[in-house]
Order: C-alpha cells, then structure tokens, then sequence
C-alpha cells in the first residue's frame, strides 16, 4: 500500500528572512520538493505612478529615490533622461560626466549588496554581506558627501545635477579606486572557488538564452544566460560611446552564473569610473531650466542600464507642469516573471537561492 | 587527616572502582554532579561569549562589549532577557508534546559529560564502556528536537525536525566508526583508559578519523555547514520556530551544550584530553576544548550551507566508505603492532592514506547530482 | 544605437498581411485595430525581417475618452525597436487580446494594467489584480478615481 | 559535493577570515565616538531666517510633501508682507531640499543635527520660534557652499586604518 502523501502548501509570507522585503511566494511542496510556486505582490504598493500625476516635474525626482531604494542614483538619472529627451534639455558636459561616475559608483554599491545577499542566502553566516557592506559603506560616504543624504539622494535634476563636487570628493575617490580591487581579489577568494558554494550553485535554476529573452529579463539575470544585450553598449545614452568597457557574459545562467556575472561587472564600472575621472571637464553642472518644467505636448521612453536590469520611464505630457502619465519599467518585477519556470522540481534550499540569484527590490516591483 | 589538599590527583588514583572518597560513593556522586553541571555551564557561558566575539571580529566589526567588562556578562544578559520573555505555546499545538521537547533534547546533551574525565580518574562514572554510553546518549537528543518540531505544529519546523532526524541517522554510523578506530589502538573503551593510552595524541595517529568524527559531529549537532535544522535562511528557525521565554532558552542551551559536549568527546579522544606538559591537566582540558569549539566557529562564519540531499549523500557516498576504509587499515596496523612500537611511522602511513583516500574520493568517486527532480 | 522604426514602414507590411488592422499611423506612432492585435504581435515576432523577439514593456494611459495601451518591443540582433499602441474605447469593461502566448515577460504587466485601470485582457492565464486585494473596488490609475 | 579541488576553496577562504581577526573592526561606538557628518547633509529640522524671508510662499508650493504651511499678512506702510505664521511639520517632511534650494531669497536652510526625535507627533510641527539659527541648532551647508567651509571635515571610512593591528 504505497503511503499516501499529498503536497501542502507553505507560505513564504512578507516576513521572511530571505525574501528581501516585503514579498510572498506561496509554495506548493511536497516534501522538500517545490512543485509550484505563485509570488504575492503589492505589499509595498504606495501608487507611486498616480502621485507622480500630481507633483511637479523636479517634485518627482525625491519620488523616484523610494523605487529601488538601494540605487536611488541609477532612478534619479532614468527619469531625469526622459524629461530631457521629452523637453528636448542638453545637458552640460560636466554634468554628463559627474552623472557616469556617480551611476556606476552606484551599480557597484547596488552590486556588492545583491552580491551579499545571495552568499548569505546560500548560508555563509553574514560574512561576505557584512565584508561587502564595508565596501558599499565607503561609496556611501562619498554619496553623502555630493549629495547631503545616506539612501534617498534627490542629487540629479532635470538638466543636470543639484550641486556640483566639492573639492575633497576627487581625492577620496581616487583613494578609494585604488583600494577596491584588492578587496574585490579578496571576496573572490573568499567564496568563488568553495566548493560547497559550487555544489549549491552549480546548474541551479538554469534559465536559457531563449527563455530569459521570451520572459523579457533584463541586466545580469539576462546577460548570465549568454545574451549580450547592455543598453549603455546597444542604445548608449549620454556619453557612455566615449568609454570603453567590455560586456561580461557567462554561458549556462544558472546561480552560480549570475552570481559570477554581477562580480565581473562590477570590475567593468571601476574602469569606466577610472576613464570617467580622467576625462572630467570642468564648467557648469545644470543647464538653464527654470524651476518649473513645462514640457511640449508628446511621450518620450528613456532607458538605462540600472544595476537589477533595463530600467525605463515613459512619460506622456500635456504641456502642464505635471506629467499627464508616468509609467516606470520594473526591471525586478519583470525579472519575476520566470521564477516560476526556473524553480520547479528544486529543493526549497534551491528556491531561496534561485529567488536571490534574481536580486529583485520590493520598492522597484510594488511602485 | 592529611591537609585537605584539593589535587585531585593524589585523591583518586586510577581504578575502575569509585574511589573510596572520605564519604563513599555518594559523596563522590554528589560531589560530580555539582562538579559537572557547573562545569557545563559556565563553559556553556563561555563558549557563547567566545562565538560571539570571535564571529564578530571575523566580520571586522566588535562582537558584544557593552554588558560587564569587555561583554562578558552577555550571555548572562542573554538568559535573563530570555526567561523574562513571555511563553507563547502556539493554539494548535500539542501542548505536553511542545512543552516536553525542551527536557528531553537537554538532558542527554548533560548526561555526556558524565564520562568525561577533567583528570586522571576524575570523573563521575568510570563505565569501562564509556564510549558507547556516549554513542547511545547523543543519540537520544533525536528524540526531543522531533518532538519540538511535531509539536509546534508548524510548516517550518516539521520541515526542520524531518530535515534532523534523517541527517542524525545517517551520521551515526561514519561517528561510531571513527571511534571504533581509535578504540582499536587504545584497546579500551573507558574513555579514561583511551586518555591514559594516549602518549602519541590519536589525532597523529588516526588523522582520517579525526576528519571523519569532526564532520560527522558538527552534522550530529547542527553547527557549521551542515546546519540545515534551523537554517534561518530557509525555514526560518528550523525546529524552535514556535518555541519563547524559559524552552527557547533550554534549546539555545542545548545547541551550545552538545557544541561543548562534542568538543570535550573530540578533545579526549583525539587530543589527549587532560595530557598535557606543565599546566595542571583540568586547564589543559579546557584549552583543547576552546580550541575544537573556535574550529567550529571558524567555519560556521565562512561556510555556506549544504542542502539536504547533498548532506545525506556526503555521509553515504563520502564518510561511510572512508569510515570502513580507514577503520580497515587502522586494524591491519593494529595487528602488526605498529601502535606501540613504530608509532611515528605508522602516523607517516596514516598521513599519506588520508591524502590519497581524500583525492581519489574527490576525483572519482564522489559525484553529487543535480538533485532537480522532473514534477 | 538602437533605431526606432518609423510607423509607416512597418504599417504598410502589416497592411499587406491584415489588412484594415492598422487604424493610424505615422513618422512614431502606430496604432493597431484593438481586436487584431495578437496576431499582429505574432507577425512581428517571427517575421525574419522585423523578429521583434523581446518586449520592454507593456503600460496603458487613460486619455478619458479612450485608454490606450502601449507595447515597445525591440529586436536584440537587428538592433531596433518599434512603439505599437491598442485603443479601446468602451470604457465599463475594455478589454484586449493577451499577447503573453508570445511574449512571457507580458504576464504580469498586463495583471497590472487590469489591477490599475480596469482592462481586461482575454487569453491572460491568471487575470487577477496584482498589487491591490480582490475586494478592492476601482481602479486607482484612472483619471475619474478619486 | 565534489571536491575537485580537494577543498582548498573551503581552505582559501578559511584564511580570508582568519586573517580579519588580526583587523581593525571597522565599526565605532557611536554614543561615546561620534563621527562627523557631511557638510552637506540635509538634518530633520528646518532653519528660517526671519529678516530675509519675503513671505513668497515659493518654499510651500514647491515642497512635494505639502508639510510648509505659510500664513501673511499685508503690512501697507512698508508696503511688506508680514509673516503671521510659518510651521513646517517634519511629520511630512522628506527631507528633499527642494524648498531650501528654490527659496529665490536664501531665507531658509536645513539643520546639520539628526538626533531630533520627539515621543509626540504634535511636537514634530516645528513652529516659527523653534526654526530660528541658535548656536545649538548648526546650519548645514546644503546649498550654501560658505556655510559649508565653517563644518568640520566629514570622516570617511577610506581614511580609517582597517588594515594591519
């Protein structure tokens, strides 16, 4: 008489240590085995899009720090885009060049914390997330020195930045550029060769090239299944063709993969930084925008490569000063879309490391 | 009567009768028991402090220093927050269950200690089968954590209590054979008797052994990479989920006290327990235990953690077959009398066996699967 | 650089395969008959000339006499993107054809736009609201929600 | 798992953590040593130049919060807006910086302290005598780059030593 056993249901509710936020996955398992699972959204859905309808155009800039809220910087640029490339606005050079450098220092912070998280998910106790928030700590600081805050920077505006460097940045910059390789040798050899880390990774929530592009997934989940596709390689936006800096992408995209693709990729944002501080001119950092935007009649879809993926503003205008519609491309919450597929058949031990493998921010998915 | 003079060691020499102690065998019995429940749990005390601290300076930041001198009062601090804590007993649980999950995983985790020799003679019951009482006692701990995961009646914690009992079954038999062979070369299974053989430390002689007991125990008592039964990254707090106030505080106890227990087994059996040059021999059984637990802690702060069939196929696939390999060879040399005379060229052997066993394993051998089962 | 194909190119191949699907089109703005609209995103994926294979997003704006939802797709190899639009004028229950048979990633995007502004979208596997509870009455993104 | 490398990833990485024993922890104790902050940073409580101000009301409209609420009164001798009343409620207050950096008069400026919890939410309306400069209350130099000059360096976690003991 084969016992019988049926699959119960377990849910990952929003308080759950590795569910990075508030975010639900009601699993179906039979044994440790994940037969299905169906994500939970709008825990943290604050209806960002509809208040963005009733504030002025730089009144949203403070909006957008609160959509992922671990790269506010990478979120101020892309809307600050796309109301440039609605009102037609040329930024001044400085400008452009202070926003490179502040934009990959941000993806490498953005990096070392989704980094972080998936290693500690895997189990190592806290100690890589806590050797890698030691680095964040330190492009922190230097956030906080251009822009006055810790998380929520408003530093960009339409038309360029709010203020420009102060004198001390470049130095610690640089001091810090120096310094982050070495440590960056360290984590590698902290984790990449374990072979624990190697048995739980390896071959893990494999997601194929075709798959990843049908799921529309976006940044390091897309370029680990082997496709190469980087907005600031395929549609650069402004001045990324003046740097040269390879596309990291690795073969089969399984965790172990994407985990190796966002490291690779943070050695390919210190070297544009490296170019951007060479190149750094020196004149005005915001064109002449009146406070009060008004842009022409029409849409305008601008887009950039934010650390989780391809993250767009589409911005329709009706020549007031508020935006008629603004509607923001989640990157994480696209990225979702082929959890499913990816975790069917694993462990739960292999779901919470698939999940963290995607490196998703509930702030991004709920808006 | 002679000054009372407090080295044990003049007091009770080495037999296997209790010692006639100026009041007998009860006096003797008393006089342990007190002997071993401070024992346990100050160091229990300690080795938190130690886990805390050392965990802490390994992540470059300080680890507690604000409760008593340099934090040391913490796990003090601990204890009372916890006992001060309210004791929520979920509706749907079984409640006697739930309530009696945390007397039967403590009890055994202290009833190890009872073989445990501080010196020479020098503890509770010299049993001339120390080390099976040892083998069977750890194993009785099984017995409270399911129930703790039963009775909760919750998802994480069942998961966390089956996830227990499957990794403690298949880890008996690796554990028992790494003790097998060092009782070999010992000849006896008191664990005194195993101590006193000791005059080259086992973990020379039986270096495989001790790889093999040192994984196999950290799994037994869920610490380091193998532990799965209250993975908080996964199922939240494993077994304890549910549990608050004075039972959480027993289950913390017991996961430190099995920690310690394990340590003082590895320290006697492989480091030679309280043999040591100049310090009196109770400090020197200290140290070594300190030292096993920091081993423990060093990497539970790197290590990443094994999933569940990767944990059962390295105790089948990887441990057992080393286990008979190693108990095999450990025989053979027994038998030709290598232990007592050619004792350094029989640790130059096991040496040389332990590093080739471990690369044809690796090589060939041990292949781990995918473990993506098709729905 | 990505190109943005102009609306006419392509509304004159659609017109050869469907024709009367195409209800405007100009230099960037195409606009698509709202009831043809999965067989034309069908056409435009595996046509080898266009292949539009990947989808960056799918929104809709409430233009109070009318909502119209917007597709940017964009082919990876060739490079070039195209903004197709759907307009439905009913405004108690519009409705659409899903296009998530052809590209998955359109999942849950369209579960928000029915969650926000109310368009059902037939063929959707699961049309459920995402962000807001199923007892939730309304749909908060319109522009006569108060 | 398959130890093609015989463990000496595990090994490796075991001495990545070692080695951090013989580090200087990277954390302060923060009540006892206290950090310095940038000159730039944007405190929870507002400052309001009483002379300066013109009674515009630019600060409230472009607040995005709404939490500037601003009350006038005509003075027509000198032909001058009066300011009856000016609360900005740090309940709402995001700490953006839009109204200090577009007030077209330099009246306004954020404080340079962040320990300013209250136990009410009453108390965090900050009325029109509690936004005035007072030594304890220091200016940040959000925007106002010589007031900026008078803070003291911020401290960087680059320049602390973390490396040898």
């Amino acid at each position: 008489m084969a016992v019988r056993t049926e699959p119960f249901v377990l849910n990952m509710g929003p308080v759950h240590p590795s569910t990075h936020g508030v975010f639900r996955m009601r699993a179906t398992l039979d044994g440790e085995v994940v037969v299905d699972i169906e994500p939970v959204f709008g825990y943290l859905h604050r209806g960002i899009e509809k208040l963005t309808e009733q504030r002025t155009y730089n009144g949203i800039v403070p909006l957008t720090d609160r959509l992922d809220y671990i790269s506010s910087m990478s979120n101020n640029l892309a809307y600050c885009l796309a109301v440039e490339k609605l009102a037609g606005i040329k930024v001044p050079e400085r400008a452009e060049y202070i926003r490179v450098i502040i934009a990959e220092l941000q993806r490498i912070a953005a990096l070392l914390i989704a980094v972080g998280a998936f290693l500690n998910d895997c189990g190592a106790y806290f100690t890589p997330f806590l050797y890698m928030f030691r680095e964040r700590e330190k492009i922190v600081d230097l956030f906080e020195m251009v822009s006055g805050q810790r998380l929520t920077y408003n530093y960009m505006r339409v038309g360029g930045v709010s203020q420009d460097l102060p004198e001390e940045f470049m130095p610690a910059l640089r001091k810090f550029m120096d310094k982050m390789p070495h440590y960056m040798d360290e984590y590698d050899q902290l984790l990449m060769q374990n072979e624990i880390l190697i048995a739980r990774a390896k071959g893990v929530g494999i997601l194929s090239g075709e798959q990843a592009i049908n799921c529309s997934a976006s940044g390091p989940v897309l370029r680990a299944s082997g496709v190469n596709w980087d907005i600031r390689k395929a549609d650069p936006y402004s001045i990324y063709d003046r740097f040269d800096f390879d596309i990291p992408t690795q073969t089969t995209g399984d965790c172990y993969d994407r985990y190796r693709q966002r490291v690779d990729e943070m050695r390919q944002s210190l070297r544009i930084i490296q170019q951007a501080i060479e190149q750094l001119p020196s004149g005005p950092v915001r064109a002449e925008v009146p406070h009060l935007v008004r842009p022409l009649v029409g849409e305008a879809y601008a887009r950039l490569e934010a650390p989780k993926g391809e993250l767009g503003f589409y911005l329709v205008s009706d020549n007031s000063i508020a935006p008629y519609r603004c509607h923001i491309r989640p990157p994480s919450l696209i990225n979702l879309t082929a959890l499913r597929d990816m975790v069917r058949g694993w462990k739960v031990a292999d779901l919470i490391i698939i999940f963290g493998s995607i490196d998703i921010t509930v702030g991004e998915i709920d808006r | 009567m002679a000054t009372f003079d407090f080295n044990i060691y003049n007091l009770v020499n080495s037999q296997a009768v209790p010692p006639d102690w100026p009041g007998g065998f009860w006096w003797h019995w008393l006089f342990f028991t007190v002997v071993i429940i401070g024992f346990v749990l100050t160091l229990v005390m300690g080795v938190i402090y130690i886990e805390r601290r050392g965990m802490g300076r390994m992540q470059s930041r300080l680890g507690p220093n604000r409760t008593g001198p340099f934090g040391l009062l913490q796990p003090v601090a601990d204890a009372v927050k916890v006992l001060l804590k309210e004791n929520i007993v979920p509706t749907a649980a079984d409640k006697l269950v739930h309530w009696l999950a945390p007397v039967i995983a403590f009890a055994p985790a202290l009833m190890l200690f009872a073989v445990i020799p501080f010196e020479n003679g020098a503890l509770l019951a010299d049993l001339n089968i120390g080390i099976l009482y040892v083998v069977a006692i750890s194993s009785v701990s099984t017995v409270g954590i399911f129930m703790a995961g039963w009775g909760s009646s919750n998802k994480y914690s069942l998961l966390g209590a089956m996830r227990n009992v499957a990794a403690i079954v298949s880890y008996e038999i690796p554990m028992v054979l790494a003790i097998v062979g060092v009782v070999l070369i010992a000849g006896s299974l008191s664990l005194n008797q195993i101590v006193m053989a000791q005059n080259v430390p086992f973990v020379l002689l039986q270096p495989l052994g001790f790889l093999l007991f040192f994984a196999a125990g950290c799994a037994e008592i869920n610490r380091s990479p193998f532990d799965l039964m209250e993975a908080d990254s996964e199922i939240v707090a494993g077994f304890h989920t549910e549990y608050s106030g004075m039972k959480f505080a027993m289950f913390y106890l017991v996961e430190y006290a099995e920690a310690v227990a394990i340590s003082a087994i590895i320290a006697t059996l492989f480091l030679g327990g309280w043999k040591g040059p100049i310090l009196p021999p109770w400090l020197w059984f200290i140290i070594k235990i300190i030292l096993v637990f920091f081993a423990m802690v060093w990497t539970r702060t790197t290590l990443p953690r094994i999933r569940i069939d990767q944990l059962m196929a390295f105790a089948w696939k990887f441990l057992f077959p080393m286990s008979l390999l190693n108990l095999f060879i450990t025989a053979l040399q027994v038998l030709a009398g290598w232990p007592t005379e050619l004792a350094w060229v029989m640790v130059i052997v096991n040496i040389a066996v332990m590093v080739v066993m471990v690369f044809i394993w690796s090589k060939f051998f041990f292949r781990l699967g995918g473990g993506r089962l098709e729905a | 650089m990505t190109v943005s194909l102009s609306g006419k190119e392509v509304a004159s191949k659609i017109e050869e395969k469907f024709s009367g699907s195409v209800v405007e089109s100009s230099a960037e703005n195409l606009v698509i008959k709202s009831d043809r609209v999965l067989d034309v995103a069908r056409f435009l994926k595996e046509t080898d000339g266009l292949d539009f294979d990947y989808l960056n997003f799918v929104t809709a704006v409430d233009r109070y006499d009318h909502f119209e939802v917007v597709y940017l797709l964009s082919s990876l190899e060739h490079n070039h993107s195209l903004m197709i639009k759907a307009r439905c004028y009913d405004r108690e229950n519009p409705a659409l054809p899903s296009v998530v048979d052809v590209w998955q990633g359109a999942d849950f995007q369209e579960r928000e736009i029915y969650d926000l502004f109310g368009i059902k979208f037939e063929g959707h596997p699961n049309m459920k609201r995402i962000f807001l509870w199923d007892g939730f009455d309304g749909h908060p993104l319109r522009k006569d929600y108060i | 798992m398959k130890l093609e490398r015989y463990g000496i990833g595990i090994a490796k990485g075991l001495t990545v953590t070692i080695k951090h024993l013989l580090r200087h922890p990277t954390v302060s104790q923060y009540p006892e040593q206290r950090l310095n902050i940038s000159r730039r940073f944007r405190g929870n409580e507002l400052i309001w130049n009483q002379e300066k101000c013109t009674g515009c009301g630019t600060c409230a409209k472009t607040c995005p919060q709404g939490a500037i609420e601003i009350v006038t009164s005509t003075d027509a001798a000198e032909n001058k807006y009066v300011v009856e009343k000016y609360e900005a409620d740090t309940g709402y207050c995001i700490q953006c910086g839009l109204c200090v950096e577009s007030c077209p008069y330099q009246a306004l400026y954020f404080s340079h302290n962040f320990e300013c919890a209250k136990y009410r939410r009453s108390e965090l309306v900050q009325g029109k005598e509690k936004m005035l400069d007072t030594p304890e209350r220091k200016v940040s130099g959000y925007f106002y780059p010589d007031k900026a000059e008078k803070l003291p360096e911020q401290t960087l976690l680059i320049e602390k030593i973390t490396e040898k003991r």
